[in-house]
């Protein structure tokens, strides 16, 4: 085991940085866009719209029920057949929010129930409109209870950034199999991928564990 | 005080409520006039709540009228949180909101509901909290508080928007008996003040003595209208009877005690 | 390679009544699978015969689909004994498996669409260029021309699928395989015929290997005395080539380059 | 041409093919999924000993595999250690270790969590009756555990399942790699195979994921109490 | 019955409970007869359902002794759950087990525990059901009964056990009013069929009606050991006083009443 060609590693490093940035990137832009699918999905499923409930149904289980990586080999190499070509960047993006969307939505579905009857209708006892009951006794307490589950999805969903570079969007991953690929340097690539993936990773895992333990042990505090 | 040469100030006309297909209220009417306590009692399901709920307009009525100073209420649902503004309410469950601290509860209505102006609030809502022994939990959060402070900040929170009536439902339900007691002291306070109060309770004894007049309900009618005298020493219906005999235990042990 | 292995990996074949060999699964016509599943092409009728002679049967070969990146790896970490996959032989290759005698030649070749057909390097300024990951190719241009922007795939059916749908402006390969794919799909030219050097394609064993490595060499030799790179030419490359590529321009008998 | 690209999978023996790819991706699955179980149960019963160091090396174990993508565990396994290590492993092999060690620590925490959420009352109210601890164990905390662990169990297995497609990108010949071998030999006859390929694939994870799903809330509905 | 002449069923000597530096009991001494009912009142942390647990070895003791039936239980561990077959306890949570019938409830004790007939059990499980008046639930899950259901099946439960005594913690402090009065009923019957019984509660007026003794307890200690009649009308200690004050309301109303 050596992983000792260390200056081939420093050279590599400016690929990764590259990379990491287009990791970063997708998954942040899939994560933004995820929750706010998800959002729809869960108010469209909260007050029962007529409609729009039934496809908001039908996309969650085609989302949760099929893996990411079929599902943009379909956006990628099935879609041109019908005239719709798509860039690797903006497939990765609409195959994220995909499957993010169902995953938030179901987040925030567990937020917005939590928010008990009474609640809602002690706003109302106290004279509260509609638009304000949401703005300051729903919403509120709903985001609180879905962050836990956000903060994992956000986390999982940049995870799933990974088989992206099965089509051909220079992610980290992407940058690793090129380098392993060229120049056989097997242990040294990995090496650094993880190191890459942990640098993302472990800082966001810490920050929601922080943020969810303050929720659970604080209840609704500053 | 001599209140019935007066106009009242809640006036319930035929009342009908139904959910689905389960009549909950049929052809009640009621008329409260100003500062009067009116206790209403009576067994599990006999429609209590769903009384006081009409009243505020969280339930939809099949027929009937509600009128507040002489003026219909229950006829434009869009005009429901104006005049929520007039009637206070608390519930069984502490429903302070948790995210919020105990003067941010009690500030929310005044503030964004009747858009008053904030210094006047806190000043009014300070008053309030030190009457109820808080004023020290001011920047608490509910979870901070047991259920009896909870009850009390509940009720500034309602009493903060002056309403001209208060309906309270079962608030000492889900409470430790120390922590009812605390309550209702301020529920008793209240009406020495002149407050109109609507109260549903279970509290047999502190329903004498708060009551002005006790309404006895059975299943979605009302039973007996009476004093408290009159109800607790000798009630009219026989199912009043049988409801005051569930809370008294006379010669229930047959051995040798 | 492996010091606790009393047999030698010749021996282990032998002991085993199977080699593993590494081929491509979507590089017609040199390794591909047909609709029946089974392995086909240049690369498979000389490993099929290795096998033969070998083992006495060529049935006895398990062939390992790889792709273009996998080839070192597979058979560094042994899932493979020998790589029969278009491997092109370079200096950074030669310094991770031992390549035997060359069996093919090749240089790159560049195709591109018939109404935009890039005829000289240059052109590429400013485009994209399609390449498979681990190729001559993507070698080839991340050293001599950094500055072409590359969109790089793992496979091969990705890679000319990618193409197709007007994912680059040209598509670099080795010429022997773009020559043949021109030939199937109408619409699209090969500019550039011969890029770079001139380049060898060889069986590749594992690194220290050298029982195996001059066993695959005196077979090739013996191979070359019957003319056999040119009948499996005749059996598996002429057919798609048909007139348009002169045999000797491909093929490399006996191991012997002039 | 497009209405007879369907066609495609009915080619010769691509279906057959394709079907037998899906063996492959179930057997992976299957073979994971047994024994996530039996060793999830295991590790989770161990993250439950109150002993400091146990529950430290367990809650690192848990968060390594969480915090690493899978993909790159695939990679790890596949290059790296049989690489550092010069050992041979197949890709079918590797998946199954990997998905496996995903799994445990999977199930590990559900069976912890199903066992910590019990309510403690729900222990002393067995004591109260005179039951001893096994006695407790076996008739009270185990049968609740199990049914409030079940449908997360199942949706961990759809997950799973579905995560066997990663399988493909370190090239083990499964489902995915074989549509991808019937659009390569089939491009030029059917210019839309990739679309009918990749379409039944997906239809092919539906329709097993998608039961699993509804049976998982099902369970989950009756043993809500 | 004169109970004073025999030798006690249950006898708690010195007892000393400490949580960590809290002292929850301190010094509690106290004899039950076979056939007494023994009260057990006071604020709320005094301690009340810690000595019921400690009686149950739910708690560990620092020093003092227990003794059932004149012999010494709180000192093998091992053998609580032995003794537990003669005590039968019921909690203030409807705790149920959820994933059994109601009658897989009931007899889960005496069939894996005391090793009964199946066959005699079932017999006397329905003839308990029977006298509380959930025969026709034998069958049903505890999610599918109300509160006062569930508390009434826990008694059974406890009882099918042939325990010596029953120790009750304030078993309807979550039930509704109605609710409340179909348990104590259950409850009142067994006194008068001569169970010994230990209650904690806060239903005064069942207090006074079921008890031949009063504990009343303050911070961990006896503070008072009275008849009914003696601590209801005239309790000795002025916490006693206090505590009873909070549950009557005269006089309470200023106005015009
Ligand atoms: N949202 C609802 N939907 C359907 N039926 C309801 C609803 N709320 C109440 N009911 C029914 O209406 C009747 C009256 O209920 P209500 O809650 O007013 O009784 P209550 O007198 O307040 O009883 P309690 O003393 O138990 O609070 C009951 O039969 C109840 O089951
Ligand atoms: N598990 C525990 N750990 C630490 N302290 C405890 C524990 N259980 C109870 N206590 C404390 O011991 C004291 C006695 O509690 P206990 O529950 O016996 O009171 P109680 O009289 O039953 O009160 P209540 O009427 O509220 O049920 C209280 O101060 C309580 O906070
Ligand atoms: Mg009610
Ligand atoms: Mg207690």
């Amino acid at each position: 085991m050596d992983f000792t060609d260390v200056p081939f590693i420093i050279k590599s490093i400016p690929l990764y940085v590259e990379a990491m940035k287009v990791t970063l990137v997708i998954g942040l832009l899939g994560i933004v866009l995820s929750l706010l699918l998800g959002l729809l999905c869960s108010i469209i499923t909260y007050y029962q719209v007529k409609g729009l409930k039934r496809i908001v149904a039908i996309y969650i289980e085609l989302s949760r029920n099929t893996p990411l990586l079929i599902q943009l080999f379909f956006l990628y190499y099935g879609l041109p057949q019908l005239g719709i070509k798509l860039e690797s960047t903006t497939c990765a993006i609409i195959g994220l929010t995909f499957l993010g969307g169902s995953y938030m939505a179901e987040a925030f579905r567990s937020g917005l129930e939590a928010v008990s009857k009474t609640q809602i209708e002690a706003g109302l006892s106290i004279g509260l409109t509609n638009p304000q009951l949401i703005r300051y006794v729903i919403l509120p307490q709903a985001i609180a209870v879905a962050i836990p589950g956000i903060g994992a999805n956000a986390i999982f969903l940049l995870k799933e950034t990974s088989v992206f570079s099965a089509v051909a969007l220079a992610d980290l991953m992407f940058v690793a199999k090129d380098l392993i690929g060229m120049y056989y340097k097997t242990n040294e690539a990995l090496l650094v991928l993880v190191i890459a993936y942990l640098i993302i990773l472990l800082p966001m895992s810490l920050g929601i564990t922080l943020l969810e333990r303050r929720i659970r042990y604080a209840g609704f505090g500053r | 005080m001599g209140v019935e040469d007066q106009k009242p100030l809640l006036q319930i006309k035929n009342l009908h409520k139904k959910y689905d297909d389960l009549v909950a209220l049929s052809d009640i009417s009621l008329e409260v006039h100003s500062g009067e306590v009116v206790v209403v009692l009576g067994p599990s399901g006999c429609g209590k709540s769903t009384l006081l709920r009409c009243i505020n307009g969280l339930e939809e009525i099949q027929s009937g009228e509600i009128l507040l100073d002489n003026k219909i209420i229950n006829l434009d649902k869009t005009q429901w949180h104006q005049i929520r503004q007039k009637i206070g309410m608390v519930f069984q469950s502490y429903d302070l909101f948790p995210h919020m601290t105990i003067l941010e509860n009690v500030l929310l209505g005044p503030i964004k509901v009747q858009k008053r102006n904030r210094e006047d609030v806190i000043k009014e809502a300070k008053q309030l909290l030190e009457r109820v022994g808080l004023i020290d939990k001011i920047d608490a959060y509910p979870r901070q508080l047991s259920g009896g402070q909870k009850q009390r900040v509940a009720i500034v929170r309602a009493l903060c928007m002056n309403p001209e009536i208060m309906l309270f439902d079962e608030v000492t339900a889900a409470l430790d008996p120390e922590m009812v007691r605390e309550v209702l002291d301020v529920m008793l306070e209240l009406a020495n003040q002149g407050m109109t109060m609507i109260i549903v309770t279970h509290e047999m004894a502190f329903a004498r003595a708060v009551a002005d007049r006790i309404i006895f309900m059975d299943k979605g009618k009302i039973a007996e209208i009476a004093s408290p005298e009159e109800f607790f020493t000798n009630p009219n219906t026989e199912r009043a009877q049988k409801f005051l005999n569930t809370f008294s235990f006379d010669n229930e042990r047959s051995n040798n005690k | 390679s492996q010091p606790e292995e009393e047999l030698s990996s010749l021996e282990k074949i032998k002991e085993n009544d199977v080699i593993r060999i590494g081929v491509f699964g979507d590089k017609p016509p040199f390794g591909y699978i047909d609709e029946n599943g089974e392995n086909q092409g240049y690369d498979i009728y000389l490993a099929k015969r290795i096998t033969k002679d070998l083992l006495g049967d060529e049935s006895k070969v398990e062939f390992v689909v790889t792709e273009a990146a996998n080839r070192v790896e597979y058979l560094q970490s042994g899932k493979v004994d020998l790589i029969l996959a278009n491997f092109t032989v370079t200096p950074e290759r030669k310094e991770a498996v031992d390549f035997a005698n060359p069996y093919m030649k090749v240089s790159l070749g560049i195709v591109s669409p018939d109404g935009s057909v890039i005829t000289d390097v240059e052109q590429l300024e400013g485009k994209k260029l399609i390449v498979n990951k681990g190729t001559t190719a993507e070698m080839y241009f991340t050293q001599n021309h950094p500055d072409i922007e590359l969109i790089k795939y793992d496979q091969n059916t990705e890679a000319f699928n990618a193409l197709k749908d007007g994912r680059g402006d040209a598509l670099a390969h080795d010429n022997t395989l773009v020559f043949a794919w021109v030939v199937e799909n109408e619409g699209f030219t090969t500019g550039i015929t011969e890029l770079g050097n001139q380049d060898y394609i060889a069986p590749a064993v594992q690194k220290g290997d050298t029982e195996l490595l001059n066993w695959v060499n005196d077979e090739l030799k013996k191979l070359g005395e019957e003319n056999f790179m040119h009948k499996n030419y005749e059996a598996t490359l002429k057919p798609v080539y048909g007139d348009t590529v002169d045999p000797e321009s491909v093929v490399v008998e006996g191991g012997i380059v002039e | 041409m497009q209405d007879l690209g369907v066609r495609v999978l009915f080619q010769g023996i691509n279906m057959q093919r394709l079907l037998g790819g899906l063996l492959i991706t179930g057997r992976i699955a299957l073979v994971s999924i047994i024994l996530s179980t039996v060793l999830g149960i295991a590790f989770g019963l161990l993250m439950l000993r109150k002993n400091k160091i146990i529950n430290i090396l367990c809650r690192i174990y848990l968060e390594a595999i969480r915090i690493i993508p899978l993909l790159v565990w695939l990679f790890i396994f596949y290059f790296g250690v049989t690489k550092a290590f010069r050992i041979h492993l197949d890709g079918e092999v590797v998946c199954i270790i990997v998905f496996t060690l995903w799994g445990t620590a999977e199930m590990g925490d559900i069976v912890r969590g199903a066992v910590t959420s019990l309510p403690v009352h729900q222990k002393e109210s067995g004591k109260a009756i005179g039951l001893t601890d096994l006695q407790i164990y076996r008739y009270i905390i185990i049968p609740q555990a199990v049914r409030r662990l079940v449908p997360a169990a199942i949706n961990l297995a759809t997950r799973m399942i579905k995560t066997t497609s990663l399988a493909v990108l370190i090239g083990v010949i499964e489902v995915l790699k074989i549509g991808q071998q019937i659009i390569e030999s089939s491009i030029l006859k059917t210019p839309t195979a990739s679309l009918w390929v990749y379409g039944f694939i997906f239809f092919l994870y539906f329709i097993i994921c998608y039961p699993v799903t509804i049976f998982s809330r099902k369970l989950e509905e009756k043993w809500q109490s």
